[in-house]
């Protein structure tokens, strides 16, 4: 098997580096990528000098995300959906047998009763509401600096996993039951889809915000901005559950009971 | 766009991805890639992609190592090349 | 309400899959009927925007409304060629929806609400490749579908099923960054990531004759090849179909390589554009000959299996290595001989799936030997495997034969008699591996069963039942639910065939343009 | 020498892209353990991601979010004041089209690392190894007696 | 020219037996109601043949299309009866009533085993045939000749133990594989060297304008003939006698009328419709296929000669009568044309009538070796005689339409003058006669130690078959010798064909 | 230019403790030695970075005045200091975390300079290279 | 008078130059304990280098952001690790515990 992948590597490599001679340099302003073919259109020229004025969003990488590649971004969301509901089918165990014997009464079961978990325990009670705090000043401020829902929703996710690794699984899942966080996930992406559907039904394009300021009641353009931080939420929302659900099914290995 | 930290960092690149394939014990193996997450965070820092840069940040801090470890916890920590 | 059709198709499987996901867990009834509503809508639009593209040409959609600069936003574009195949997908999820009513709920009852939660989202994804007009979209969608597949295919619980799907799942990612760093250097070559905008700059401007245009059209057919398990790259599929819940290798098989062939015919003629490629870079005997390789080995490879099911996927690899070579010929028949197949393989191949799935369902056996006496047993499942073997073999009136048809045309007409040699012993492989199953079907298991009328005939053993004779005609039967799809697909199988007149001649419509392929 | 001055040093970024996409290559089909596997893949991934992004870069260009001093007075003057307002120069800003096509790669790869993950435990759970060689073993000897 | 009626009658006389199909499947259970089924099927088929018969006598052809196709892209399937088509077609439907009538004696008589499988196939069989008869192109033609080859499978497997499934087996191999190896790819490269006009015309042959090499021209022709192996040509003919294993009334129908006049009918298609003479002629093609079917007559009739089996004698004959058609074919003279065309009926009817003998004797001793068959004659007088006035048939002596049929090849050949071929003929005739006659002979003037009424050659207690066998090849064999006094129909038909054909 | 002076040094004195935490990772005997070094030389190192850089924020800031109307400057400085305060926080509790893992996990410290670790056979075996 | 973004620029080589012992270590390190360690000194020098590359680009309010993200979140991967050795035996830093694990049920 090493011998066919060397092969493999050297066919692969060598056609790569066939290519690599014929590059622009690297960092070259004027490449067909960032500046066209032959003085031609070029999209991303259009995006940074446009953005401003059409979506009036500072940070131009949101800008494209979020509205003028949202279709992209949409089918992101589901592919992280897919990736959650997938580790569900693959490894939840329905009615979990014997409880795993590894599962020796490990001297650290809880913050109170375990002599060195005190000083872990301690730290994250503090910092976990500041990480969730700061993830959604993260969602909510990806217009003028760099986040959004994705950085977000992962940080959100991970407050959670830092709940579950700093105490154990059962209190996260209390405070994030199995049933809310799939039912989050599915919110999650009908905020986004729902946000399309509604300039569908005012017989637009899907995904086309201007025209939601017949409903919000501002310019075309700032409801376009405004509907971009609303789908930033729905991605929030899904992206939290499904990370979370992604470490409970990973740790447990289905059984959600005693995990790592 | 800094040249000097741009090549220190596809060195220490290159190094820590051989690094990581190379040590058995997948617990180390699985911390070395978290390194190697770190260093293209900041590449991406260092090249102006910003939010690239805070994604790789917050997947790769927070999330995959964690999901490697789970993994290695609910299998064998022992690999044999 | 008709100009947002194209996103309708994808749409409705979309917000039923989440409507199942969040109604599913409460109560399992409301399952499937979303499913099915939300298919049969996908179905109509998919109906309806072909017949809006026959009568006015093709239809664009622009997503978020970016329509004045070309490439700002992304665009869906439907014409002629993948609006037949849209139909057909609509056609063969229907199919399979109905068909895993029952199927899902015995194997993992608890889990039904999921299982039909990632169907649909196979739905969008492979809805969402077809439709799409623009690069790096039809990447996420490429990612869409292979995550449902990867998913589909780990559920099951056999244990070769989860090592098949680690398998996949390598192999799969590897296909997808593949091409995912073809569509890379296309956009640094050209700067742009619209199908239209990419061919226009390619075939006017000087970037078309530069090597990062040469290694990307390499590294996306390398990554298209292995996606669609071409010959040489296709590890991955006979485990992976061979050994998954029947439900997912019944949906997977029939479309996934189907789409990927699409896919292929789109990027070469839609992104690189036919001068391009049959005239600057002109590889077309490398490839006939590969495919030429790949229809042989396929059909060598199922002679030698004994499992029914992985028999059926080593075909699926033969029959891909039609379409490529098709695709490949360079000329107008070879070409529309592929598309044919990819619409007749599809109906196909489902038609086998669903009724191996049935069989070993009931016989409970995966070798040959379930098939004995099957046509006393269950005459109809049998009869509608008959259809489908009978269209893999190439015997008239049904789609396999007019594909062999048209392909056989191109080939002559091409010049690559060694692709008509392939074709030709590849549909005998056929007839012999199906005959072999139709004789024990026929005839029963062991051949000492038979019944010699010598002279003694008085007091020979009782005489055997008549052949539909004695035993109801259909107590063996599979249930109602499993059995209509597959007598419905066996009778798609035959009606594609008869129609294969106006089918090709939509076909040939986008083929106009192109002078490389040839005078009409 | 000129070799390393004309075709390397220009295309360093490139170059290290090639290389670290090698060993992901390697790693994902020579390597044994279905882990290292996944490590492999991870890095194969990010090296397609450093390609993108190095598309994008551009030498002296600050970050692809505009300082928008006008943007507060930009509210106060109302859009009607704003036509005679310079557009922003492109060349001064990074390429903003590669980032966000690797947002979506990134959250890609977690996407099918995550079910790779799952799928290598479901492995272990049934063969209790995830060494690629004891695993072809155990179907060999499933297969016979099967 | 002749123009065109339009009617559905066609349609109908190749639906008929296809409808009988689920009525013989309801009666599984009554034996009486599921014959009544097939021989009311078989009545209905020759009467709808009849009724075309005004029509094509007076030279129109009757046509109706079943499925459109559009434009050059896809050929439409077509039916389109001339006169050829139809000759066969009567041949067809006339013996099939017959035949019917003498399986039910032969299934009855021997208590087969899943009669209803048996005559449901038996049907659908027989509307393969006419729609081949029918066919109107190419396309619908290969269609219809794969179906009867389908049909035809588990008839010949019938008994399904060993040697039943290896002669199956062996059955499907050279005739799906020679019609998918070479038809297939010869139908193709017509269709595209013509642009999608595949339609038999008899105005103009289909490859009439093109003007193909005398290289390709040859590869198609022998493609084209090879192809539709069922015609039997030596290097593709072992099937037919491997074919034998069958119960006697598939050997009789399948392999005296059906199955094998469906290869030589595609041969005379080929020949006449495809290429067309005049191409032929200029190729010197004629000759090339002349000595293919030459060689074919000789072999065949040498091995018939060596055959104890007596089915296998007659397989053997069978394969020389047809190369007779073939060569026929080749000659390209309007009276060969016309010879072969009636020799379709006549070796019909002849070699209906052995077979069914062949049969009886089976039913009514078992014996199935010539050698011990040395003075059944008396035991078996009126099967005996059917069988002498068949064989007479297939030599082609006075009482019989066979010889209408030979004289007619012979003329043709002495027209063409092809002094090798005329030989042939004759040379075969006197084989013919090698191989049948020593068998009557035999049966009635035993000699030696059969003549000494030994235990193994007694035939006390023997009576003739059944009533439902012996009728059969009676009607049969008057049919023959009937036809001699009044070839009428038949002789007009085939006229009609050869002078449409020949320039 | 009192404001660069005070972060250069700053930034300074930071490297300072980064080398010394660097050699002590390198050079020290055994695990607990090494994660003395490592915890508070990168700990008081980033601090002092951070500090320095965020001293060298006020640099185009003249005097308490200037602050008032350059409020996202000092937004700036708040969120460095946050970090510096995180820093504080978080890394010598992951340090604790480790140790506490090591220690319980059987790795033994190295008493006194030959390896012979006299700790009276608590723990049975020595701790091996690893492989 | 040096600009203050060549001492940004010098400061960051030297922080990248003294991350070479911890890499040193992450090579050599005899346990796996030692890695994690040296893993969680270049993570924290990781938030302060992107503060750094902050200065260098002038846009330190844009950087200071993730930068706090990522100092919060790069200690979850050291608690992990740790928390994996509390739960699994004893291994005395080799990678194969004492006691083997007897692999799930089949």
């Amino acid at each position: 098997m090493k011998k066919f992948a060397l092969v493999a590597v050297i066919v692969t490599g060598s056609l790569l580096l066939y290519a690599v001679g014929d590059f622009p340099a690297f960092g070259d302003a004027k490449s067909p990528a960032n500046a066209g073919v032959e003085g031609g259109f070029s999209v991303s020229r259009y995006y940074i000098t446009e953005t401003a004025a059409d979506t009036a969003v500072p940070n131009i990488v949101t800008a494209v995300l979020a509205d003028y590649r949202g279709y992209d971004t949409f089918f992101e969301t589901t592919v992280i959906f897919i990736a959650g509901l997938a580790i569900f089918a693959i490894l939840r165990v329905a009615n979990p047998g014997a409880p795993d014997r590894r599962d020796r009464p490990s001297s650290d079961s809880g913050v109170e009763g375990d002599h060195n978990r005190v000083i872990i325990g301690m730290t994250c009670r503090l910092l976990i509401p500041v990480i969730q705090l700061f993830a959604l000043y993260v969602v909510a401020h990806g217009h003028h600096s760099p986040g959004g829902g994705f950085q977000g929703g992962v940080m959100l996710g991970a407050s959670f996993i830092l709940i579950a690794i700093a105490s154990d699984l059962d209190t996260a899942l209390r405070r994030f039951s199995e049933r809310r966080y799939l039912a989050l996930g599915c919110v999650g992406i009908l905020i986004y889809g729902g946000f399309g559907l509604l300039c569908q039904l005012l017989d637009r394009h899907f995904l086309d915000y201007g025209v939601l300021h017949k409903l919000m009641g501002v310019t075309p353009v700032m409801a376009r901005s405004h509907s971009m931080l609303g789908v930033e939420i729905g991605v929030a929302f899904t992206v939290t559950s499904v990370m979370f659900a992604i470490y409970a099914n990973l740790s447990t290995r289905g059984e959600l009971r005693s995990g790592l | 766009m800094i040249p000097a930290f741009d090549i220190l960092i596809l060195v220490f690149l290159v190094i820590t991805a051989v690094i990581a394939l190379k040590v058995r014990d997948l617990l180390s193996a699985t911390m070395i890639f978290g390194i190697y997450s770190f260093l293209m965070c900041l590449l991406w820092a260092e090249m102006g992609a910003v939010d690239v840069a805070f994604t790789e940040a917050a997947v790769g801090a927070g999330v995959s190592a964690v999901f490697l470890i789970a993994t290695i916890y609910n299998t064998r920590r022992r690999s044999s090349d | 309400m008709a100009e947002q059709l194209p996103a309708l198709i994808l749409l409705a499987p979309l917000f039923g899959a989440l409507l199942v996901g969040l109604a599913g867990p409460r109560d399992r009834r409301v399952c499937f009927p979303v499913v099915l509503g939300a298919l049969a809508v996908s179905l109509c639009s998919a109906v309806g925007v072909l017949v809006r593209v026959l009568a006015g040409g093709p239809v664009d959609y622009f997503v978020g409304g970016w329509s004045e600069p070309l490439g700002i936003g992304i665009q869906l574009r439907v014409d002629t060629l993948n609006g037949l195949v849209l139909v057909v997908i609509a056609v063969v999820f229907v199919l399979v929806g109905v068909f895993s009513i029952r199927r899902a709920g015995e194997e993992n009852t608890e889990k039904s609400p999921q299982y039909y939660t990632l169907f649909l989202l196979l739905a969008v994804g492979v809805f969402g490749m077809t439709v799409t007009g623009d690069a790096f979209n039809l990447y996420v969608l490429v990612e869409v579908s292979s995550l449902t597949g990867y998913a589909l295919i780990a559920m099951g619980s056999s244990p070769r099923g989860t090592v098949a799907a680690f398998n996949y799942v390598v192999m799969g990612t590897i296909g997808a960054s593949f091409y995912l760093l073809g569509v890379g250097y296309l956009y640094m070559a050209t700067g742009a990531l619209n199908m239209a905008q990419i061919h226009e700059i390619v075939a006017t401007t000087g970037a078309g004759g530069s090597r990062t245009v040469l290694v990307a059209f390499i590294l996306i057919l390398a990554g298209l090849w292995t996606k669609m398990a071409f010959f040489p790259l296709h590890g991955w599929l006979p485990n992976a179909y061979g050994y998954c819940p029947s439900t997912s290798s019944s949906v997977l098989a029939p479309l996934v390589t189907k789409v990927y062939i699409y896919v292929m015919i789109r990027v070469m003629l839609g992104v690189f554009g036919a001068e391009w490629i049959f005239e600057h870079v002109g590889w077309t005997n490398i490839v006939v000959w590969l495919a030429t390789v790949a229809i042989l080995a396929g059909s060598l490879l199922a002679l030698a299996q004994t499992e029914v099911r992985k028999m059926l996927c080593y075909l699926i690899v033969a029959e891909v290595g039609y379409m490529v070579g098709g695709a490949w010929l360079a000329n107008r028949w070879g070409m529309a001989g592929a598309v044919y197949h990819i619409v007749a393989d599809a109906l196909m191949t489902l038609c086998l799936f669903l009724a191996v799935n049935i069989i070993v369902k009931r016989t409970g056996r995966l070798r040959m030997d379930a098939f004995d006496g099957l046509f006393r047993k269950m005459p109809l499942t049998m009869a509608g495997f008959a259809v489908g073997a009978l269209a893999m073999i190439g015997i008239p009136p049904t789609a396999g034969f007019f594909s062999k048809w048209y392909l056989l045309r191109g080939g002559i007409e091409s010049g690559h008699f060694e692709y008509v040699a392939a074709l030709l012993l590849s549909s005998l492989v056929n007839a012999v591996l199906f005959f072999r199953l139709f004789e024990r079907a026929f005839f029963g298991g062991n051949p000492a069963g038979g019944h010699h009328p010598d002279r003694t005939a008085a007091e020979s053993g009782p005489t055997q039942q008549g052949w539909v004779g004695d035993s109801t005609l259909l107590g063996g039967e599979a249930r109602a639910s499993t059995l209509g799809p597959l007598l419905a697909a066996a009778a798609l199988v035959v009606a594609v065939g008869l129609l294969n007149g106006p089918i090709v001649s939509a076909i040939l419509r986008y083929f106009e343009n192109m002078p490389v392929l040839g005078a009409p | 020498m000129d070799f390393l001055r004309t075709s390397v040093i220009p295309h360093f970024n490139y170059w290290i892209y090639v290389i670290l996409m090698m060993i992901g290559l390697w790693a994902m089909i020579g390597k044994n353990n279905l882990i290292k596997k996944l490590i492999g893949m991870s890095i194969f991934q990010t090296a397609i991601i450093l390609f993108y992004v190095s598309i994008g870069v551009k030498t002296g260009a600050d970050i692809p979010i505009p300082a928008h001093h006008a943007h507060h007075d930009e509210a106060a003057a109302g859009a009607g004041a704003r036509e005679e307002e310079d557009k922003l120069d492109p060349d001064a800003f990074a390429n903003p089209l590669p980032h966000v096509l690797m947002l979506t790669a990134i959250v890609v790869g977690v996407a099918t690392l995550g079910v790779a993950l799952a799928i290598s435990q479901s492995i272990h759970k049934d063969f209790g190894t995830l060494e690629e060689d004891e695993i072809l073993e155990k179907i060999k000897a499933s297969t016979h007696d099967g | 020219m002749d123009d065109s009626v339009h009617s559905l009658l066609p349609v109908w006389a190749c639906l008929a037996s296809l409808l009988a199909v689920p009525a013989i499947v309801l009666f599984r259970r009554e034996p009486v109601l599921r014959e009544g089924a097939t021989f009311a099927a078989g009545i209905a088929k020759l009467a709808f043949v009849l009724a075309m018969l005004p029509v094509v006598l007076s030279g129109k052809t009757v046509e109706c299309t079943l499925v459109e196709g559009i434009g050059g892209f896809a050929a439409p399937i077509r039916f389109r009866v001339d006169a050829l088509g139809l000759l066969f077609a009567l041949v067809a439907s006339g013996l099939w009533i017959v035949t019917s009538l003498y399986a039910v004696g032969y299934m009855r008589g021997l208590r087969e085993h899943s009669q209803t499988r048996f005559f449901a196939f038996f049907a659908v069989s027989l509307s393969a045939t006419l729609g081949v008869a029918f066919a109107g192109n190419l396309l619908t033609l290969y269609l219809f000749y794969e179906m009867l080859s389908l049909a035809t499978w588990p008839l010949v497997a019938h008994h399904q133990d060993k040697e039943a499934r290896t002669g199956g087996r062996t059955y499907l191999t050279y005739l799906l594989g020679t019609s998918i190896g070479f038809a297939l790819p010869a139908l193709v490269f017509t269709w595209q060297k013509t642009g999608g006009h595949v339609e038999f015309d008899s105005a103009r042959a289909i490859l009439a304008e093109t003007n193909l090499g005398y290289w390709p021209a040859l590869l198609l022709l022998l493609l084209f003939v090879f192809g539709f192996s069922k015609a039997g040509l030596m290097p593709f003919h072992s099937w037919l006698p491997g074919a034998m294993v069958a119960p006697t009334p598939v050997s009789a129908l399948l392999h005296a009328v059906a199955v094998v006049k469906v290869g030589v009918f595609c041969v005379l298609r080929v020949v006449s419709g495809v290429f067309g003479v005049e191409i032929l002629r200029a190729h010197d093609l004629g000759t090339v296929l002349g000595w293919i079917a030459a060689v074919t007559v000789l072999v065949s009739s040498l091995i018939a000669l060596s055959q104890d089996n007596l089915k296998r004698r007659l397989a053997f004959s069978t394969i020389g009568q047809l190369a007779y058609i073939v060569l026929g074919a080749a000659l390209l003279s309007e009276r060969a044309l016309t010879g072969s065309a009636l020799h379709i009926a006549a070796h019909a009817a002849g070699k209906i009538t052995l077979f069914f003998c062949a049969g009886a004797i089976f039913v009514a001793t078992g014996k199935k070796y010539i050698s011990e068959m040395a003075g059944l004659g008396r035991a078996m007088p009126v099967t005996f005689a059917a069988f002498f006035i068949g064989s007479l048939g297939v030599i082609g002596l006075p009482p019989s339409l066979g010889l209408i049929s030979k004289l007619h090849l012979v003329l043709g050949a002495a027209d063409a003058n092809r002094a090798g071929l005329l030989v042939v003929y004759l040379v075969s005739t006197l084989l013919n006669a090698a191989y049948f006659l020593p068998i009557v002979y035999q049966a009635f003037f035993p000699r030696g130690a059969a003549a000494a009424d030994t235990p193994k050659f007694s035939w006390r207690g023997v009576r003739e078959a059944p009533w439902a066998c012996v009728v059969p090849l009676s009607v049969t064999a008057l049919l023959s010798m009937g036809l001699f006094f009044a070839p009428g129909v038949f002789l007009k038909l085939a006229q009609a064909f050869a002078a449409g054909v020949t320039p | 230019m009192i404001v660069t002076l005070l972060s250069v040094v700053l930034i300074l004195a930071g490297l300072v403790f980064f080398l010394g935490a660097a050699v002590g990772l390198v050079r020290f005997p055994d695990f607990y030695t090494r994660m003395h070094a490592a915890g508070k030389g990168d700990t008081l190192s980033s601090l002092l970075v951070v500090l320095g850089l965020a001293v060298w924020r006020l640099h185009d800031v003249h005097g308490l005045a200037g602050l008032r109307e350059h409020w996202s400057i000092l937004l700036v400085i708040l969120k460095l200091l946050a970090i510096c305060a995180f820093i504080m926080i978080t890394s010598p509790t992951a340090t604790h975390a480790l140790m506490d893992a090591g220690f319980e996990d059987g790795i033994d410290p190295v008493i006194d300079g030959e390896n012979n670790n006299a700790l009276h056979g608590r723990r049975a075996q020595a701790p091996p290279a690893d492989s | 008078m040096i600009e203050f973004k060549d001492i940004c620029v010098w400061t960051g080589i030297v922080l990248f130059a003294l991350m070479l012992p911890a890499l040193y270590r992450v090579v050599v390190g005899p346990t796996a304990i030692d890695r994690i360690v040296a893993v969680n000194v270049i993570g924290t020098k990781t938030a302060v280098l992107l503060v750094v590359i902050g200065v260098i680009f002038d846009r330190v309010d844009m950087f200071v952001d993730f930068a706090l993200a990522y100092a919060l979140l790069n200690f979850i991967g050291s608690l992990a690790a740790s928390r994996y050795l509390h739960k699994t035996p004893p291994s005395g830093g080799k990678a194969e515990p004492v006691t083997e694990i007897p692999p799930a049920a089949p």
